[in-house]
This record gives structure tokens, C-alpha cells and sequence, in this order.
């Protein structure tokens, strides 16, 4: 892992990730909070802790980039610009939800945003997100794919198709690791035969090893440049792990209480990216009313959104047919 | 006798079966130190030892092919598929592997193992993790498919399944989970492919499964007592050996057949076992033998809707009572 | 008109479609140098170059896969499948990806694509290779499921299937791929989900799909001249969506109905043809609707054993006669 | 690829490496002979000129340890000692078949010689093997596990996660890769992010990487015998490619138009493995006339085994619907 070098990052760039990452932060506060209160249907998977992660990928995509992620996917959704209330809507299941309730929080998709979807089975958007960079070096655009996913996604079937194809097809995608440690309860050491998932198995796709830290905003905004420049101008996929941390469970139903004493007190202590972030703007002289202001507007932006859903209502019965085939209903027979 | 959750006999039929029998081994994601996601297999790593409960990598291709040559060359395994929806993932080993080898080796090769895994809807987990695959399996040859709708039923038939020398799909509901019900104290084993009249009665037969079965007990009271209709509920229990004795004597007896399924409308199990009655007791039929299905579309996430798509007990009600004209 | 093989009008009703729209390119193991295994692609990537014909590693998820995010950000892929059997490697793709995300999506995601893949038996292949899985599909929510009997219509539903919006199963017989058919020069396109009647009767309705559609005409010849029972044939053609006013009208004409099909017996389509039939025209049956299909088994590989197992022209008018008292 | 030492092999090990690899030879040779008599039922692979190989392999495993093979079968059936004439039968679909017909080719099983099946489905058996060898660990019994499969199975899912749990678990499974160069039709190096499929992608899991000459049988013994002998120590598993060439097509329709000219005769010539190996035995002083006794011996054996084939009946049609439960039948219903 090398040291964040920041010189060179604008002072706006800086503050749009700070602000980022508070973003994310807040409303997956409040979307905790408001599973708490019950008003959140089905289940959720949080990234609280891995906001810098989603920030500094999402903060170097330009419009028309595409993202591909998973069930844990409410901050990758966020950081391309999906508006909040949209994204609380859904998991409150209520109309105004960027899927009107039919998909839920495992399936946020904004086609609008370039967020190419949320998927819920393991692995299966690597090679989807291939199929979309396939797309763009077969029409000749500079856009790129992202595909975010966990260390445990590593050990699928899928996972290993993609990557391969990926790089003999020179696809522009990049693949994101999110190693937190754990797959679902279990820790990734445990099921994995090699100890860093993505980064020692980049060789067998012939691709560079590369492992960052993941609660650095600024070191993952550069290493997310590099690789988007390397496939925008056709030098292929990248494979990029990094470390970061979740500090709520796995899902809503789980309390995490297989995480050794003090690892989350670790992490969420000097390892926050978000306390790591606002010291660094601080040292580097920003005023720190301004990121106080930051910080509220995003609570009313967040509080504002919260309101919104609760007064939206249910999707209405009649959509439970639409939309199964092109044609907006889901006829099977003439 | 003792009141138990249908959870806690998931792993109280596990353990029945691992005591008995030392080469019983159960594989899968997170079922070992946390106990499964459902929490149906808490405490089996603690009394039966890592090297017989054994997590698993997120590889299920891995678990049942692993699975699959453990029961070749001797051991019984028990598989958890975590979600039935990633039976997909795994597919070519129940569509292609261990359902076909016996066979095709010409009865060289056995593959005695249980694969138990998650099914149905009610969780608002929406379309990939709700939903209801029994016709996924049903329609494999070689495959043995089995969906116990109480918590006794639970351990009688998974020590049935673990005990069967052929490969046994064992469908667990996710909505039936936290449901309790008495079970006998001490070892219980049942047999797969007898059905289960729940519910005796005149006028029409209900076959059901799982989840569906408590929907249509309580469809067929509301029939009884709100339109006169008696209606026979038949819980089926085993898709696969299937009861056809108990199902047909029972339409021969009522005259009319309704199916209750949480499959998708299109080649549902209801599909087959319509066919079969009219194949076979067609002139004993009183009227048309309807499907009560969800409909043909992916499962939607949130509770209204998915309420709407998974057939209820007021559509079961409506339905039957359309059709007989009461 | 020019008269040509099935497996010609393969490569014909692709290349029409690619000259047509440059966003169709077409993916698969062994299809662009060597022309497939079956040779039904043979010259494609001379016409069309190695960007849009192109070779993949063995890996039928990433071809699924890759195939479904090229649809959803604007291209039509068509992704080939070398046999049928395969699916089950690749099913979550069918199963839970490319079917559900339009649905899941709120209309947002579109997946225009179709896979083509060579089903069926009769090449004494065993059981990994020869399997005839229409139903693996039909059952999936989201899907269209297609199977020609000729050349023109292999021609004309691949480009119906190509236009088609939704994403298309297109399952090609491998046994069919040597036969000869008639077929109009210049463009042709059909229609999903029309099918067709082959042959008008006035006695009873066999429903058939590829393969099995000139079996149930020889048989439908043999029970008039034979037997004097006049068969009307219908080729299904489109599972989903279904002609069910072709289907129906037919049914409520003759009063009898027969399926035949290569699915093995449980949860294959001809039980959810069935199904439909005695839900909507039940009064209009005069006898039980019966499904001829290959056994519950896994299919054997020699031929004796095959040609056995795979409904015959023998076999369908047998169980025809029989069913009809003649 | 190191050089052949044989000092340390005995004469009888040696002869039975000629003899054996002669015997796949013969054996092979004859089934295309019969496949163009249209006596070969249904499709069939050939490993002509991979006999070193499979030779290789089995005379260094012991009677208890099981091989896994694919559809291109027959050598590493063979090897375990099952008879031609099982072979041959099931080939042209008789009833003195190894399947009485019923699997054909591509499954050729005998479970009593340890051949746990022949797998038609690419890769579908490694994750098999590994449960067969995750018994053995669990019962502390001494087997091994022997696991073949081609160059083009290491782009698929299930490759991916049986190498990882076998090297997760530490089984006692060795994983076998014959690379011959081509997938079906496609060369390797056309679809595969490296360029030696299965031994640059050792290090994903953790394992060694072994690439070795498969034309040698000396070495390929030699390789083995080290394989097992860890494996039976508990030293986990290994993977190995296997350099080597099929002479025929991929299967019986293929007439392999797509090899570069040359391609084949180097192979045939100066690469082939029995005569590599037959010159060596000169060379180390065994007597000529001594392998021309095993060459006529084998063909013989050869000739007789057709014999018996060409006489035995197909299956009875009563055999249809057996065995498809352990009942011995295929009733689903009561
Ligand atoms: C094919 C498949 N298997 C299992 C699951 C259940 N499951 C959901 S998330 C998860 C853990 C994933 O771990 P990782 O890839 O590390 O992602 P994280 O949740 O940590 O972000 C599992 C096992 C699934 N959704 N799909
Ligand atoms: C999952 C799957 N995909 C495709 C095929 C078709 N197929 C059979 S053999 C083969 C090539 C396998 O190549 P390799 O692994 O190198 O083995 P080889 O035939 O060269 O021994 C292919 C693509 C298959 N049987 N299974
Ligand atoms: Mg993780
Ligand atoms: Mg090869």
C-alpha cells in the first residue's frame, strides 16, 4: 500500500469526496435507523466503513460510465447521483423508490445514472459487466465499466469466468474488490487458499497485482484514474483489491457477533475513512466550518429524503404484472 | 411429545441423523460457527466437530459436486444450498451429475446424499432470493424431492431423506421457519413419497406443499363454513416418489382437484399433477381440475405486492368457490 | 425458393439478421473458425469478421453473462449454447439474471438477446448430450422459449427472435440440422408465438414441437389410413408465448388432445399444455388429454436403447389408437 | 521441463510403462478402425499420442486409488487395468459393455478398478474428485484421488472453486491437466488469459506450479509418484500440466482442418511418447525382440477383445428403465 499523495488532487475534487463519503455515511445511518423503526422491508446490507471505497471510484467515473455492483450496493447507487430519497424509497418499499418496491434493496438499479444494477447471486454481474464493456470497445465509445464486489466473490465459478475473459478479450472494465474480511459470517481466510483474494490471483488472468488501502479516499480515487485511463485507451481490465472494513453486520438480521474483540473498535476507530479524510483536509488547512456546513446540508439533504419516503405510499397493486416482458405486461400466451 | 420450531427440528433431525450415523456429514456456507443464516443449524459444529460440520467457501458448484463424490465413495452428506434461487448456480449437478449417474453407469455408481436448502417467499427478499423452485427439481429424472410442512415432519423426513440411497432434494420454507409444532420425543423417521390427508372432505381435494399447506387448511375452513363446500386437503409432502395412491383415491372420492402452488404458473408441479389426474381418473372428474399458482413473473420485493403474487387464502377461497359454483 | 438443410438455414437466418442491424453480434465456443460443431455457422466470420463472430473460452456463464450486459447497453447478441444439456452451468443466467432484471428493474434493464442451442436426441450421445430441456425454460418467468421443426422456420422465428425485445431461448434439434426444407428466397420473417397447423383433422389434436412434428405427421398418416382416426398436428413452435387460441379452438374441434414431446415425463410442457386445455375447454373433452413423452429417466446412449425411450412414430400411434378405442 | 532420469526406475516398472502405453495405443487405434466400419456407436475422443500420460499416472497409483476422468476417457480406463474388451463394448454399444450401453463413451465407469466416472460435462468432475478425496481424509484411509481434465476446463467455474476448496481443505487430490493444445477446435492460447492454462494459475491457490513434459512417461511417472506420495501425506493437493498432443480430432467428426501444417507430424514424429520411450529402452539395453513380444501381445489382446465385441448382442430393451433409483428401476410414483 503506498502513501496517499494528495498535492495534486484540486481542492474541489477533495471536497466533492469528503462529501461523498458523508453522504453515504449518513443515509446508511438512516437507513439503519429506520430498520430499527421497522420501516425498512426485507433485508439491507449496509457499508458503513466502506464509504471511501464507493466514493473514490465513483468520484473518478465520468457521466456515461457504467456501474455494476451488488445486494450491498446503496452507496455505489448513491455515489453515481441516484437522489437519496430514491434509495430509501425502495428499501421502504414505497412508491417513489427508484424500483417502485419490485426489486427491493438487493436490486437498486438507476439506468439513468449509469448504475447497470444490484445483483443479489454471487458473482453473476462479473460476467454481465464484461457483456457491457464487450458493448462499448465493439461500438468504438470511451466509456468503462465498473463492477464492484466482495472477497468472497473470489471464490465463485463466475468470478473466474469473467476475469478470463475479460483480459483475453481486453475488455475496458474494472474490477473492484471490496475485502472486508468477511464473506457472510465467515472470515475470508478461512475458505480462501490464498490470503489476499483478488490481488494473488490477478497472475492467473494475466493481470498486474494490485492491493490498496480501502479507507483511503485518495488512494483509491488515483488507483481508480489509473485503471479507468488504462481501459478507456485499450489496455484492457484491471483487477484491484481493497481493504476495507463493515461495521454493521451482513445483513440486517445479523448482530456480528463473530468479529474478534477490538477489530471493529479498530477500524472504526483510526481506520474510519471518514475521520481519515476530514483530518487530512484539516492538516492540509481547510477551514473546518466548511466541512461543517457539508456535513449539515447532507443530514437536511438526508433528513429531507426521509420525510419524502414516509409520505410516499405503497406501489399500487396493479403494477405486480408490468414489466415482466417489453411489451409492459406479462402475458405468456397470444 | 414437545413444541418445537420447524428451525430448530432442521437441526434437531440433522443431529438425530449424525448420531446415528458417523459418515453423515453436513457441508455448506456459514452453517458451521454462525449456525446458518436461518439459524437452523445452531449447535451442530459444537456437538458434532468441524471436520462433519464444515463451512464452506461461497463456491456451490463446489458443495454439491463435493457433495456428490463423498456420497460415490461412501459417506452420506448433507448439502445446504443456503437459498434455493442458487440451485441455479449449481444446476448442472442436480440436472446432470448426481441424478444421472446411477443410471448411466449402469448402476455402478450411488449417490446417497441430501441437499437441503431454503424455499419460498414471504421475506420480501424479492426476485432472487424468494423464490419457490420444487419444479426445478421435480422434473429430473433420477432425483428424489421432498417439502415437509411441519416441524415434525421436518425430522421424520429428513431422516427418511438422509437414510434414502438416492440423492434427496429437501425443500425447507423460509416462511415456516419461526411456525412450532408438537413432535414425538425420541427418534422419528418417516418415509418419502406418502402423502398426508390433513384434512378429510367431501366436495373437492386441495393438494398443497409446504407454506400452501396452512393456506389451504385455513381456505378449506372458510370454504366449509362460509359456502358449504368440504373440502379434503391433502398435504403431498414428497413430489418425488409422488403418492399418486392417496392423491387419485382421494379425486376419485371428491370429484374436483385444486393444486396450491408457490411455483411459478408455467410447468409448476400443479401442471403434473393435474395431468396425472386427468390421465388417470379423467371420468371421475366433476369439473375442470384448476391451478392456484403465483403467476408467471419474477417475485417482487415489497410485502404488498408480494402478498399479491404468492397465492393466498383468500384466493384459494375465491377460486375454489368460483369454480363450484357455490 | 430454394430447397436447403436445416442446419444451413442456421447460418442463413443469422447472417440475414446480422446484414440487417450491425448491433447484432454473435458469441459462442467454436462457432466463428470452425463453423461450430455442428457446422450450422459455417462462413459467418468470413462475412462478418471476428468482432461480431467471435470465439469464447469454455465458459457459458461469462457467454451468458457477457451476452446479457452487451444486450442491456444496446447491442443484440445472439450466444450459442453448444447443446442443450449445457444450460444447467449457465442456468442462473436464464434462470435468475437475464428473465428477471427487466421485471426486478421496474422496465429499466432490457435484455434483447436471443441463445440458441442444439437440443434433443437421436445422435446416441448419452445422457449429457441429448437431453430435450424446453421445459428447464418454459418454467422460467421472463423468458421466450422457441423450437423450429423446418428450415423456413428456423429462417424465419430466428429473426422474429432477433427483433424480439425480450430474450429468447431458440432451441435448434440436433437430429433436424441434416434435414431438407423449402424455403422462400430473399427475407424471411415470422411471428413468435403463432403456431401452426401441419396437417387438419377432425378426431383429435396432437400438439408437437421440432423433432417430434414429423413423427406426429407420419403417425397422424398411419392412424388415418391404418386406424381411419383423423389427427389435426399442430407445431407448437413458440412455448412462450403460447398460441393458445391455435391450441384451444383446435381442441374444442376435435374433443381429444395428445401431446408429444422429448421431455422426460414429470413437469415437461406437454403437462402444462395439458393443464391449459382442461382448465379452458374441459367440457369440450370427450376422453382424458394424454402426454406421450420419453420415460422419468436419464437417456441411454446406444441406439437401440435410445430410439426406444424418444417417443416414436410406433409408439404415438399406439397410444392414440389405444386412448381412441380403434 | 527437466530431462528424463530413469536410472532409478526398475526394468519391470519400465517394461510395464511400455507395455501399457502400447496398450492405449493399440487399443485407441482400434476404436477409430471400428468407428470407420460404423461399428462405434454415438461419439468418441481419442488420446492417441497422450498415452504417456495416462500411462504415467496410473502405473503410479496404487489399487484403492480412484481416477476421475472425461469424456476423452478411454486411456486413463484403460490404464487402471479395466479390460478392452469392456471398453470396446461399450464403445460400439453392446451389452458386454462397461454401461451395457447405457453411457456410452463419454462415461465409462468402473467403479470396482477405481474409475469413478468419465464426466461429459467440461470440469463437472473436479469438484467431485475433491469430495471423493474429502472422504478419504475424513475416514483416514490412505487413498488418493487422481483427477484428469483438458487445457480449455481452466477457464470454467467449476475449475475455479474445486482448486480452491481442495486447496482450502488440503485434500488428497491431484489434479491432472493434459494439455494438448486445444480446446474443441480453438487453440488454448486463443481464450486463456496465460499461456499455460492450468500452471500459471497454480499460485491462485496457493499451490506450486508443475509443468512438465507429458511425452515422457518417465517423467510423468516420476511427477506423480511425488504428487501422491504428498497428497497421502497429508501435503494437500497438486496441479500439474501436461504437455502433449491428441493426433486424432477432438472427437470422431472432426477432421482437426484447423491445426497449422506440420503441427501434427512434429507431434507424431520426433514428439511421440512410445516412440520416445521404446528408443530409450534401446538405448538402456532392454532387448528389441523383448518389446516385440509386448507389441504382438498387446495386439492380440487387442484383436480378441474386437472379437468378443463384434460378437456380443446389444442390451436387452429391458434394461431402459433400470437403475435410475436404487431400487433398480425408475418408478416416481407409489
Ligand atoms: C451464489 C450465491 N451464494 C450465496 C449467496 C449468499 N450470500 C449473500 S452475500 C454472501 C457473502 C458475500 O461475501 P462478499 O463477496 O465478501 O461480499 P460482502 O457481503 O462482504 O460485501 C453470501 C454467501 C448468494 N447471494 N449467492
Ligand atoms: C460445460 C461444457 N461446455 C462445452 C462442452 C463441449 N466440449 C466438449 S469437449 C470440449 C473441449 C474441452 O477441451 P479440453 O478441456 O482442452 O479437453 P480436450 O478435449 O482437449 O481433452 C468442449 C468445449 C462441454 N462438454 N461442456
Ligand atoms: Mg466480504
Ligand atoms: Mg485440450
Amino acid at each position: 500500500m503506498t502513501a496517499a499523495v494528495t498535492q495534486d488532487l484540486s481542492t474541489d475534487l477533495r471536497l466533492r469526496l469528503y462529501r461523498l463519503q458523508v453522504e453515504l455515511r449518513e443515509s446508511e445511518q438512516r437507513a439503519y435507523d429506520l430498520f430499527l423503526q421497522n420501516l425498512v422491508k426485507g433485508t439491507s446490507h449496509l457499508s458503513l466503513g466502506q464509504e471511501a471505497v464507493a466514493a473514490g471510484f465513483a468520484a473518478a467515473m465520468e457521466p456515461g460510465d457504467l456501474t455494476f455492483c451488488t445486494y450491498r450496493g446503496h452507496a455505489h447507487t448513491l455515489a453515481r447521483g441516484v437522489p437519496i430519497e430514491k434509495v430509501l424509497g425502495e428499501l421502504m418499499g414505497r412508491d417513489n423508490g427508484l424500483l417502485r418496491g419490485k426489486g427491493g434493496s438487493m436490486h437498486l438499479t438507476s439506468v439513468e445514472r449509469g448504475v447497470m444494477g444490484s445483483y443479489a447471486i454471487v458473482g453473476a454481474h462479473i460476467p454481465i459487466a464484461c457483456g457491457a464493456a464487450w458493448r462499448a470497445q465493439y461500438k468504438g465509445s470511451k466509456d468503462i465499466t465498473v463492477c464492484f464486489f466482495g472477497d468472497g466473490t473470489t471464490n465463485i465459478g463466475a468470478f473466474h469466468e469473467g476475469l478470463n475473459l475479460a483480459a483475453v478479450w481486453k475488455l475496458p472494465v474494472v474490477f473492484v474488490c471490496e475485502n472486508n474480511l468477511y464473506m457472510e459470517y465467515t472470515p475470508i481466510g478461512k475458505v480462501t487458499a490464498v490470503p489476499n483474494p483478488a490481488a494473488d490471483r490477478a497472475s492467473a488472468y494475466g493481470l498486474e497485482s494490485i492491493l490498496i488501502d480501502g479507507q483511503d479516499a485518495d488512494i483509491v480515487y488515483r488507483t481508480a484514474h489509473a485503471a479507468y485511463d488504462k481501459a478507456r485507451s485499450g489496455g484492457g481490465p484491471s483487477l484491484i483489491e481493497c481493504r476495507t472494513y463493515r461495521y454493521s453486520g451482513h445483513s440486517r438480521a445479523d448482530p456480528a457477533k463473530y468479529r474478534p474483540e477490538g477489530e471493529l473498535d479498530f477500524w472504526r476507530g483510526e481506520r474510519d475513512p471518514i475521520r481519515i479524510y476530514r483530518e487530512r483536509l484539516l492538516q492540509a488547512g481547510f477551514d473546518e466550518a466548511a466541512l461543517r456546513e457539508i456535513e449539515d446540508t447532507v443530514r437536511r439533504r438526508v433528513d429531507e429524503a426521509t420525510e419524502i419516503c414516509k409520505a410516499a405510499p405503497p406501489p399500487s397493486p396493479d403494477i405486480l404484472c408490468t414489466d415482466v416482458y417489453a411489451d409492459g405486461g406479462s402475458a405468456w400466451r397470444n | 411429545m414437545a413444541e418445537l420450531t420447524y428451525r430448530d427440528a432442521v437441526a434437531r433431525g440433522i443431529a438425530q441423523e449424525m448420531e446415528r450415523d458417523p459418515d453423515v456429514i453436513f457441508l455448506g456456507e456459514d452453517i458451521a460457527r454462525a449456525g446458518g443464516v436461518f439459524k437452523a443449524t445452531v449447535g451442530l459444529v459444537e456437538k458434532f466437530g468441524p471436520l462433519r460440520v464444515r463451512d464452506t467457501p461461497i463456491s456451490e458448484q463446489a458443495i454439491l459436486g463435493a457433495a456428490m463424490g463423498a456420497a460415490m465413495t461412501g459417506l452420506k452428506p448433507i448439502a445446504e444450498i443456503m437459498f434455493s434461487d442458487f440451485i441455479a448456480v449449481c444446476f448442472d449437478y442436480l440436472a446432470n451429475q448426481l441424478s444421472k449417474s446411477r443410471y448411466m453407469t449402469n448402476g455402478q455408481v450411488k449417490c446417497p446424499l441430501v441437499i437441503r436448502t431454503a424455499n419460498g417467499g414471504g421475506f420480501r427478499f424479492g426476485a432472487q432470493h424468494s423464490q419457490s423452485v420444487e419444479n426445478w427439481c421435480m422434473m429430473i429424472p433420477g432425483l428424489k424431492v421432498v417439502a415437509p410442512s411441519t416441524p415434525a415432519d421436518v425430522i421424520g423426513l429428513m431422516a427418511a431423506a438422509v437414510r434414502d440411497p438416492d440423492p434427496v432434494i429437501f425443500f425447507e420454507h423460509k416462511s415456516l421457519y419461526p411456525v412450532k409444532g408438537e413432535a414425538p420425543d425420541g427418534e422419528i423417521v418417516d418415509q418419502l413419497g406418502v402423502a398426508k390427508i390433513v384434512r378429510p372432505g367431501a366436495n373437492a381435494t386441495i393438494l398443497a406443499l409446504a407454506l400452501m399447506v396452512p393456506r389451504a387448511l385455513a381456505a378449506a375452513e372458510r370454504l366449509k363454513s362460509q359456502h358449504g363446500i368440504d373440502c379434503e386437503v391433502i398435504d403431498v409432502r414428497s413430489l418425488v416418489p409422488l403418492d399418486t395412491q392417496t392423491i387419485l383415491a382421494s379425486v376419485a372420492r371428491t370429484h374436483r382437484v385444486f393444486t396450491v402452488e408457490e411455483n411459478p404458473r408455467l410447468c409448476g408441479w400443479g401442471a403434473e399433477l393435474v395431468s396425472i389426474v386427468v390421465d388417470e381418473v379423467f371420468y371421475d372428474l366433476d369439473g375442470p381440475p384448476l391451478r392456484i399458482t403465483t403467476p408467471h413473473i419474477p417475485l417482487p420485493a415489497t410485502d404488498v405486492l408480494e402478498d399479491q403474487a404468492i397465492p393466498s387464502v383468500d384466493r384459494i377461497v375465491e377460486t375454489i368457490r368460483r369454480s363450484m359454483h357455490a
